[in-house]
């Protein structure tokens, strides 16, 4: 069914009464020639590319709760390609090339709002370090500009410019950044890759895989009975090392909790995404009108989805400090997601060495905005067999040679990533 | 989240760094590169009781290993680490 | 050849107005900075625990805090601050990093920290209702006995805290805080404690 | 006296008549009293319609009396205190209250964008989802910035927050959650057993429903038997009741949170007090006695304004002797509604009719109707007729079929309460659904937290103190308080008898959540539509999301879902709550973190020393460092940094580097401890010598970085980087308590101990021989470069004295205790008086620096080994060290790896500048040759043009080429040339010397 002003003013006349299903309601087959395990963002879009772009439609993507339940459902919905090391900078760019193609691609609006990213800098040394980076998006191709002190003021004259801790001394801007809807994006997947045969399983746990005598996998063990599977890919970020653990695999992974707020909605006060350089927050508004804030994961690993006291009170002094406006706005609500945080902070989309068994996961907090880019390359490693050029350094492998991608040059920790 | 210090009796959260899982032992001199990457890189990730290694820089200073559930926040044990009290050793 | 002095300067010396300070009436709050005394870091070497106690009976009287608490003699006070280690606060060198070296000389790892640290005794009416905005541990009479002690953090810095003797009926808090973070927990004292109104004082005389 | 209260009673209410208070809404005066809040003030004046909705902007009014509110909201206050989206219904009222009416223009009453009401049948749930896709670009130019102009509610004032806020700790063993007759029953079970107990209650007064419902209790009228338990718990010294304080979430280990309106019912906070506290509270034991919220029943025009929540009728008239209507009806499927019947009478109003929807009626109730001559309807209210000016007529289904209509100005619904569940569920507790009150009760709340009372689904005055009394007993012996507790409080049990009815069946819009707009018909389409998980169909029509956070529209929502998916409403489920129970001001998490005392602020030991020499100061962390000294007359900062260099490299200067870690390393094994922490041998280092020490984290990347002096046999004292000094300690006591706890070694910071200064220049010696005591022997034999030792100074006090140089002359560093820190600087510009001395900051020292080639944080970016930055010959190849063995991975001794090498623009008056990338000459940019970056830039008054430190593939191999450096960011261009890194005295004859 194509949405458009049309078919919802022809619905309207109808009261409604003829929408179908955004998805198909579909069971499970006995087999499949990929089977995606994760109904998130990033196994939507895998099985949405598979069939749209490599022409594998016989794909199933098994969710054990909900479509968007994971961290999906429960980010800050930015979007960036403002990365500095090889590896991340062209695929953070093959993602944003994706996210402003995408309405037109799933015919289904996920608000994908270009209002501009900003890291705000507060030092010369932060400064040199955002004009290396900035730098390297230049010589990529993507549009970066340092802004200085009065820039910044022209653009948000509601900063704390006169009495701050950290006074701000500019920023880099990429304004083609901004926010998208993350729930639509979900359903704007589930949506078009359902139109083209992918059967979206909801309701499903994967509980173990199917192995044959050389130890290929061949299908998964679910809540609904065993699937057979060509290939299987996992996108369960959040949750690797519990599914690879089935798998027999320990991971260069731990599972974080981090922390993401709303306020209040309120007419609109923030025009953009902006990060502060001296404290743990950044913060956009939302279409609604809601402030959507966060900061720093809360640094200890879990599973339980929500975080403590220090970590909140951390972000809303950062707030304060940036934006001492916000102080009689609200926090509505609080909320807590399980990370998948890597030993370098940048993510792995591989095989495994188990055959027939790939992996994408280790998105840390930066998951979001790698939908796209992430179903796209995944969905070429299922398809091709091998990485796409653009993610070829997002090996397993890397960890052991030493080849790591460390934005934040905080090492084999985590939860400094 | 409160973590009863052996020392220092419980506390809030804020007094303490958190490094991670306590299980795996740093290889002995001359181990292999596979042994030392295990070390380093490799995780359980356990979703359940694991044990852990805090530090209570905001407080005694002491490093402690805390035996915690990852799904539940819930704290079970808390000892302090190998080196902490050696002043007592041999007594 | 020139002339140099070495006069000592609190790290408060400019912070620190005394007289009042805050809500108008009678100061709820009264803080006052001790400017001179000697501090010295013990900590006990492996193994050495008894022969550590054994000296610190014999120079001191008392036996060494083990727990965090805080142990008053006539000339020292002997406060916990982690496991094998406590603090010897003094005046006047009688217990200084240089007196005390030969006694612990083969038991105990000691180093001078009298210019690290700032010392301010919090007292009055609203001393508690005030500590509540700067310290997460609980202050009340009952869980923080007369002479106990805590290493603890206020309002993200590391102090030692500990409950000295009661004056006028009320409780006094000690506390010892990093000197280079000593002017900027000084403000916040101010700030949680203004509207009890502040009573501010500096003294060299060890409570 | 301003306005008329045309609809304020006579008498009764617990209001201050005696203190009116005025007030202005939407610019029109108005009056009320002491005791009221701004809702009952409005109703008390007669005022209806009170705001707008979100989306089709309907006419609304006052539905609750509580926290629950959707309709009500206001701007309150004005300027930079204006406060969008404030509850009228728990907003006190005080003198000078102004409040403004949200989301409309131009005023309340003519709304232009009530038009929206005639796309209404377009915008249904996820309509947006649909459309305004084509053309693409006019999502960010046109659809959205409209979209975004008409969502939102409220205006956030947008200038910064005048008001100060701060936090607090508390302790007890029993924490209780509300005021009502289960809370002060169990603060009364808890208080008495000698328990410490905290008492929370978001009201200004405690008293909870007692306030409004009256009863009687151990034979006392329930306003004495109040008075009496308050006064009882207020002679308890470790029982506390907090009032205008809402307990809003509840953390891992008992702690909770709380927020307290310390100052919200005046007009600005009394001088030195705050607008608002946070409260982070520790608890043993927590009784949740939050009560329960009354749920609306969903039919057509059921957000008309005076429409209200039948026990917010009851506040109104009981607390606040206001009357919401003059003839009401009542709504009702359960017998506690019937109270509503019973105050309005009380008060005298009149009632039009009640519908009850259930199949009986007691001939109690039958002959309460007769005796005053009103019709009890059995069937339901299909429809209200009215608009701005509130409710005029209500259509009746009956029972049967028929239809009847009903006069009426106000109409009361009752469907039944919903026990408070939030505070339990915030750990993932699910609640479980009772059939006989058909609603959610607490289940799986968090270890040491239990619900009491209406809480709990126990909805009776006896129930409500019985379960309060015990909760509160228990839990206090639980803690160890077992003293006599007492007897429980007493009273009877009203019954409740509900026949559950979630939705009418009718025409027009019939609203779930009122705030949002969400519609029984927009709950069926998302059904329709595939939404049929309860967080699909939140998300899909944002029903439960607004600021109200679904408390009246929640379990409705899920009926109607649960209806018209063919599921009973527990198979359906409830959504995840989420804390924080009601919205919760940012500035107060924040509290006094705000501004310069976002955090803490450091000070060296000379530092006002330095503030009286003019000095600039940089933050470093949470330094504030000397960065250069402006002379009068000198034009920038280059201008003063330039000669702080020429004066150090011609003479001598000096610098505060007391903002180094310093740590004391003592113990028999301090040498063997270092050894294997760094990557070079510190065992071997003679007593009196200092070495430069690099460490690696375990991974195999440079650390930090420092020099480490062996100032004993068993004493060793080290330096850390600024920027790690915090950081090298908890590493440090990491390995010594967990790697290496068999090794006899302690660790004290003595960071603060040490005012520590940098003296450097070719006439360093000269200035120290007039400070140090003449016997000590400072002559290049007696005190060789790389000497450490205490030497004493003329006056009589000691120093330690380390012959090291990060500038690349001859230099010492000097430490005396932090309390003669300012004292040394004196002395130091009293020494070096006759060879000029200057004191300098840390861009001279950065200069210096990298002219000499040291690495600093922009090379140790935890990227770098130690071979990249030309020290991979340190490493020790004899002894095991942290990141040994890892340092050793392929990509790590990788032939292309970027390295340090020295830069230098080729032409000489060209500004180099941080972040330039290296590419090589001739090429374009573009990712396969961008080759590096450059690290660090100085201007080198000795070279007389800028140089740098850049990271470049292969660099060493390199030098003496030129390449490009391509700054797009900046429009820069220019080719350098790789050179050797140590630019300045490249033998070290000069810090040798």
């Amino acid at each position: 069914m194509k949405y458009s002003i049309f078919s919802l003013a022809r619905a309207a006349l109808s009261g409604h009464k003829n929408w179908q299903r955004t998805w198909r309601d579909a069971t499970p087959k006995d087999r499949y020639d990929v089977v995606i395990i994760g109904g998130g963002g990033h196994g939507l879009a895998t099985a949405w590319f598979l069939a749209s772009e490599y022409g594998i439609k016989n794909v199933a993507v098994l969710e054990k709760g909900w479509i968007g339940s994971g961290n999906a459902g429960r980010n800050t919905t930015i979007i960036r390609s403002n990365y500095g090391l090889p590896g991340n900078t062209g695929f953070y760019e093959l993602s944003m090339k994706l996210w402003e193609r995408m309405e037109q691609d799933l015919n289904y609006n996920s608000m994908v709002s270009q209002r501009g990213v900003i890291n705000l800098y507060h030092s010369d040394a932060q400064r040199d370090a955002y004009a290396r980076r900035g730098n390297t998006m230049r010589i990529n191709g993507i549009d970066s500009e340092l802004l200085d002190l009065a820039a910044v003021k022209k653009m948000m004259p509601f900063l704390n410019f006169d009495n701050a801790r950290f006074p701000v001394q500019g920023g880099l801007l990429q304004r083609r950044g901004g926010t998208a809807r993350h729930d639509a994006v979900v359903w704007g997947y589930a949506h078009a890759a359902s139109e083209l045969g992918v059967d979206i399983i909801q309701n499903c746990e994967v509980t173990g895989f199917v192995r044959d005598a050389n130890g290929k996998v061949t299908g998964v063990e679910t809540s609904r009975g065993r699937i057979g599977a060509g290939k299987v890919g996992m996108a369960v970020a959040g949750s690797s090392s519990r599914v690879a653990s089935m798998a027999g695999l320990r991971l260069p992974i731990e599972s974080h909790v981090l922390q993401a707020f709303v306020s209040e909605a309120i007419k609109p006060l923030i025009p953009n995404v902006i990060t502060f350089g001296a404290g743990h927050f950044y913060v956009s508004q939302s279409d609604k009108g809601g402030l959507v804030f966060g900061g720093d994961i809360d640094g200890y690993n879990s599973y339980a989805q929500r975080g403590n006291m220090p970590v909140m009170e951390d972000v809303c002094e950062g707030g304060m400090a940036l934006m001492p406006m916000i102080g009689r706005v609200r926090l509505l609500r609080q909320w807590g997601g399980i990370m998948d945080m890597s030993m370098d902070g940048s993510p792995i989309i591989d095989k495994t060495p188990v055959d027939g068994l790939y992996l994408n996961a280790g998105w840390c907090y930066g998951g979001f905005k790698a939908t796209p880019g992430s179903g796209f390359v995944f969905a070429h490693l299922l398809a091709r067999d091998e990485s796409h050029a653009e993610a070829a350094r997002f090996r397993l492998d890397r960890f052991r040679s030493g080849a790591v991608i460390d934005e934040k040059g905080q090492g084999a920790q985590p939860n400094l990533h | 989240m409160r973590i009863t210090c052996p020392f220092c009796g419980e506390r809030e959260l804020g007094e303490f760094t958190y490094l991670g899982d306590a299980k795996p032992v740093r290889p002995v001199a001359g181990a292999s590169e596979g042994e030392v990457f295990d070390y380093v890189y490799l995780r359980d990730n356990i979703a359940g009781v694991m044990s852990e290694n805090w530090y209570h820089g905001g407080g005694c200073r002491a490093w402690l290993k805390v035996t915690r559930n990852t799904l539940t926040h819930e704290i079970s044990a808390v000892e302090p680490a190998a080196g902490v009290g050696a002043a007592k050793v041999g007594a | 050849m020139a002339e140099f002095s070495w006069d000592v300067r609190s790290p408060l010396d400019r912070a620190l107005v005394a007289g009042q300070y805050g809500a108008q009436g009678d100061a709820g709050v009264s803080l006052t900075e001790i400017r001179n005394f000697d501090l010295v870091q013990v900590i006990v070497r492996r193994g050495k625990a008894a022969d550590t106690a054994q000296a610190a009976k014999a120079r001191f009287g008392v036996a060494t805090p083990e727990t965090p608490k805080a142990v008053q003699t006539t000339d020292a006070t002997l406060i916990w601050s982690g496991p094998d280690q406590f603090f010897v606060l003094s005046k006047d060198g009688k217990h200084g990093t240089e007196a005390l070296a030969q006694p612990f000389a083969s038991s105990a790892s000691l180093s001078d920290q009298s210019h690290a640290r700032v010392l301010i005794s919090i007292s009055g009416a609203r001393a508690r209702t005030m500590l509540a905005k700067l310290s997460s541990i609980d202050l009340h009479h009952d869980a923080f006995a007369l002479g106990a002690a805590a290493a603890t953090s206020m309002d993200h810095t590391s102090v030692t805290l500990w409950r000295g003797n009661d004056r006028d009926g009320l409780a006094v808090f000690n506390v010892l805080v990093f000197a280079t973070f000593a002017e900027s927990l000084w403000h916040t004292i101010l700030d949680s404690a203004a509207e009890y109104g502040v009573a501010i004082s500096h003294s060299e005389e060890l409570a | 006296m301003a306005g008329n209260q045309k609809n304020r009673l006579t008498s009764g209410g617990l209001i201050d008549r005696s203190a009116s208070l005025n007030f202005r809404f939407d610019g029109k005066s108005f009056s009320g009293f002491q005791g009221d809040t701004l809702a009952s003030a409005l109703v008390a004046s007669g005022v209806k319609l009170v705001g707008r909705s979100f989306k089709y902007h309907r006419p609304r009014g006052i539905l609750t009396a509580s926290s629950e509110e959707p309709n009500a909201l206001v701007e309150l206050r004005t300027g930079a205190r204006r406060e969008p989206n404030t509850k009228a219904t728990t907003a006190e009222l005080y003198e000078g209250l102004e409040a403004a009416s949200q989301n409309r223009w131009p005023s309340l009453r003519h709304d232009v964008m009530s038009v929206n009401q005639l796309f209404a049948p377009i915008f249904v749930a996820g309509f947006y989802y649909k459309t305004f896709m084509w053309p693409a670009k006019f999502w960010e130019a046109i659809y959205e910035p409209a979209i975004r102009r008409a969502a939102g509610l409220g205006r956030a004032a947008g200038t910064a927050d005048p008001d100060h806020y701060d936090k607090a700790w508390a302790h007890c063993d029993v924490l209780i959650a509300g005021s009502g007759p289960a809370g002060l029953a169990a603060a009364l079970g808890a208080g008495r057993s000698g328990a410490r107990v905290i008492l929370c209650e978001e009201d200004f007064t405690a008293g909870g429903r007692l306030l409004s419902d009256g009863g009687m209790i151990d034979g006392l009228p329930a306003a004495d038997w109040l008075s009496r338990t308050l006064a009882e718990l207020a002679a308890m010294p470790d029982v506390r009741i907090m009032t205008r304080t809402t307990l809003f979430g509840v953390y891992d280990g008992g702690t909770y949170g709380a927020i307290e309106r310390v100052n919200d019912h005046l007009p600005v906070p009394p001088e030195h007090q705050v607008r608002q506290r946070l409260w982070r509270i520790v608890a043993k034991r927590s009784i949740v006695a939050a009560g329960a919220i009354e749920r609306p029943i969903v039919f057509a025009g059921n957000d008309t304004p005076g429409v209200m929540m039948a026990s917010a009728m009851r506040t109104y008239v009981t607390r606040y002797a206001a009357t919401p209507a003059k003839r009401v009806a009542l709504f009702t499927n359960n017998e506690d509604g019937w109270r509503t019947v019973e105050t309005a009478l009380g008060a005298g109003l009149q009632i039009a009719a009640v519908v009850d929807a259930r199949p009986d009626v007691s001939p109690a109730h039958r002959s309460l109707a007769s005796k005053n001559g009103f019709t009890v309807l059995h069937g339901s209210v299909s429809g209200v007729d009215g608009g701005k000016d509130g409710v005029r007529k209500i259509s009746v289904s009956l029972t049967g079929g028929a239809r009847a209509e009903v006069e009426a100005d106000g109409l009361a619904i009752s469907g039944g309460w919903n026990p408070t569940v939030g505070l339990t569920s915030y750990h993932r507790g699910r609640p479980k659904w009772r059939d006989d009150i058909a609603a959610f009760v607490p289940d799986g709340a968090p270890p040491g937290m239990v619900a009491a009372g209406a809480a709990n689904g126990a909805f009776g005055l006896g129930a409500c103190l019985r379960e309060g009394f015990e909760a509160g007993t228990m839990a206090a012996r639980d803690t160890g308080r077992t003293g006599n507790a007492g007897s429980t409080p007493v009273a009877d049990d009203e019954i409740f008898s509900l026949a559950p009815l979630w939705h009418v069946a009718g025409k027009g819009k019939a609203f779930v959540d009122q705030q949002h707009d969400v519609t029984a018909s927009d709950i069926e389409l998302a059904q329709r539509e595939g939404f049929e998980s309860v967080e699909h169909l939140k998300r899909y029509t944002t029903l439960g999301m607004a600021t109200d956070q679904g408390k009246t529209s929640n379990v409705a929502g899920l009926a109607i879902m649960a209806a018209v998916s063919g599921r009973t409403i527990p198979e359906t489920g409830t959504t995840i709550y989420r804390p924080p129970y009601v919205p919760v001001a940012i500035g107060a998490f924040a509290g006094h973190h705000r501004d310069e005392t976002f955090h803490a602020t450091r000070l060296t030991p000379s530092h006002h020393w330095a503030a009286e020499q003019g000095a600039i100061f940089v933050d470093t962390g949470l330094w504030k460092r000397a960065q250069w000294y402006p002379r009068a007359g000198e034009k920038d900062w280059l201008e003063s940094v330039t000669r702080e260099v020429k004066a150090v490299r011609s003479g001598v200067g000096f610098c505060d580097v007391s903002t180094l870690g310093k740590i004391d390393v003592h113990g028999p094994d301090a040498g063997a401890f270092l050894d294997r922490v760094y990557i070079n041998t510190f065992s071997s280092l003679a007593v009196g010598k200092a070495r430069y020490g690099l460490m690696l984290r375990e991974d195999g990347i440079v650390y930090d970085d420092g020099t480490t002096s062996r100032l004993a046999e068993d004493h060793y004292f080290l330096t850390a980087t600024t920027a790690k000094a915090g950081l090298v300690m908890q590493h440090l006591e990491f390995c010594r308590q967990v790697l290496f706890p068999e090794l006899d070694v302690q660790l004290t910071s003595v960071s603060d101990q040490w005012a520590q200064f940098s003296i450097a220049g070719p006439k360093t010696r000269d200035l120290l021989k007039e400070i140090v005591d003449p016997a000590e022997d400072l002559s290049n034999e007696g005190f060789p470069f790389m000497g450490a030792r205490e030497v004493a100074l003329r006056g009589g006090i000691r120093a330690r004295l380390f012959r090291i140089s990060f500038s690349g002359e001859m230099a010492f560093e000097i430490s005396v205790p932090a309390r003669y820190g300012e004292a040394m600087a004196r002395n130091l510009m009293l020494a070096g008086r006759q060879f000029g001395v200057t004191p300098y900051g840390t861009e001279a020292l950065g200069v210096m620096r990298i002219e000499k080639g040291h690495i600093a944080g922009p090379e140790l970016s935890g990227t770098t080994t130690a071979a990249d930055l030309g020290l991979g010959k340190m490493m020790s190849t004899k002894k095991d060290f942290i990141g040994r063995v890892m340092a050793g991975r392929e990509a790590l001794v990788a032939p292309d790896r970027q390295v340090v090498v020295g830069i230098k623009a080729t032409d000489k008056a060209r500004r180099l500048r941080s972040g330039a990338h290296i590419i090589p000459k001739g090429q374009t940019p573009g990712p396969g040759n961008d080759q590096g970056y450059i690290t660090s830039v100085c201007f080198s008054p000795t070279l007389d043009q800028w140089i740098g430190l850049a990271l470049v593939q292969r660099g060493r191999e390199r030098i003496g080429e030129i390449v490009h450096a391509h700054d797009p960011l900046r429009g820069e261009d220019y080719d350098v040339e790789l050179c050797n890194p140590v630019f300045y005295d490249p033998d070290g004859g000069r810090q040798r010397g």
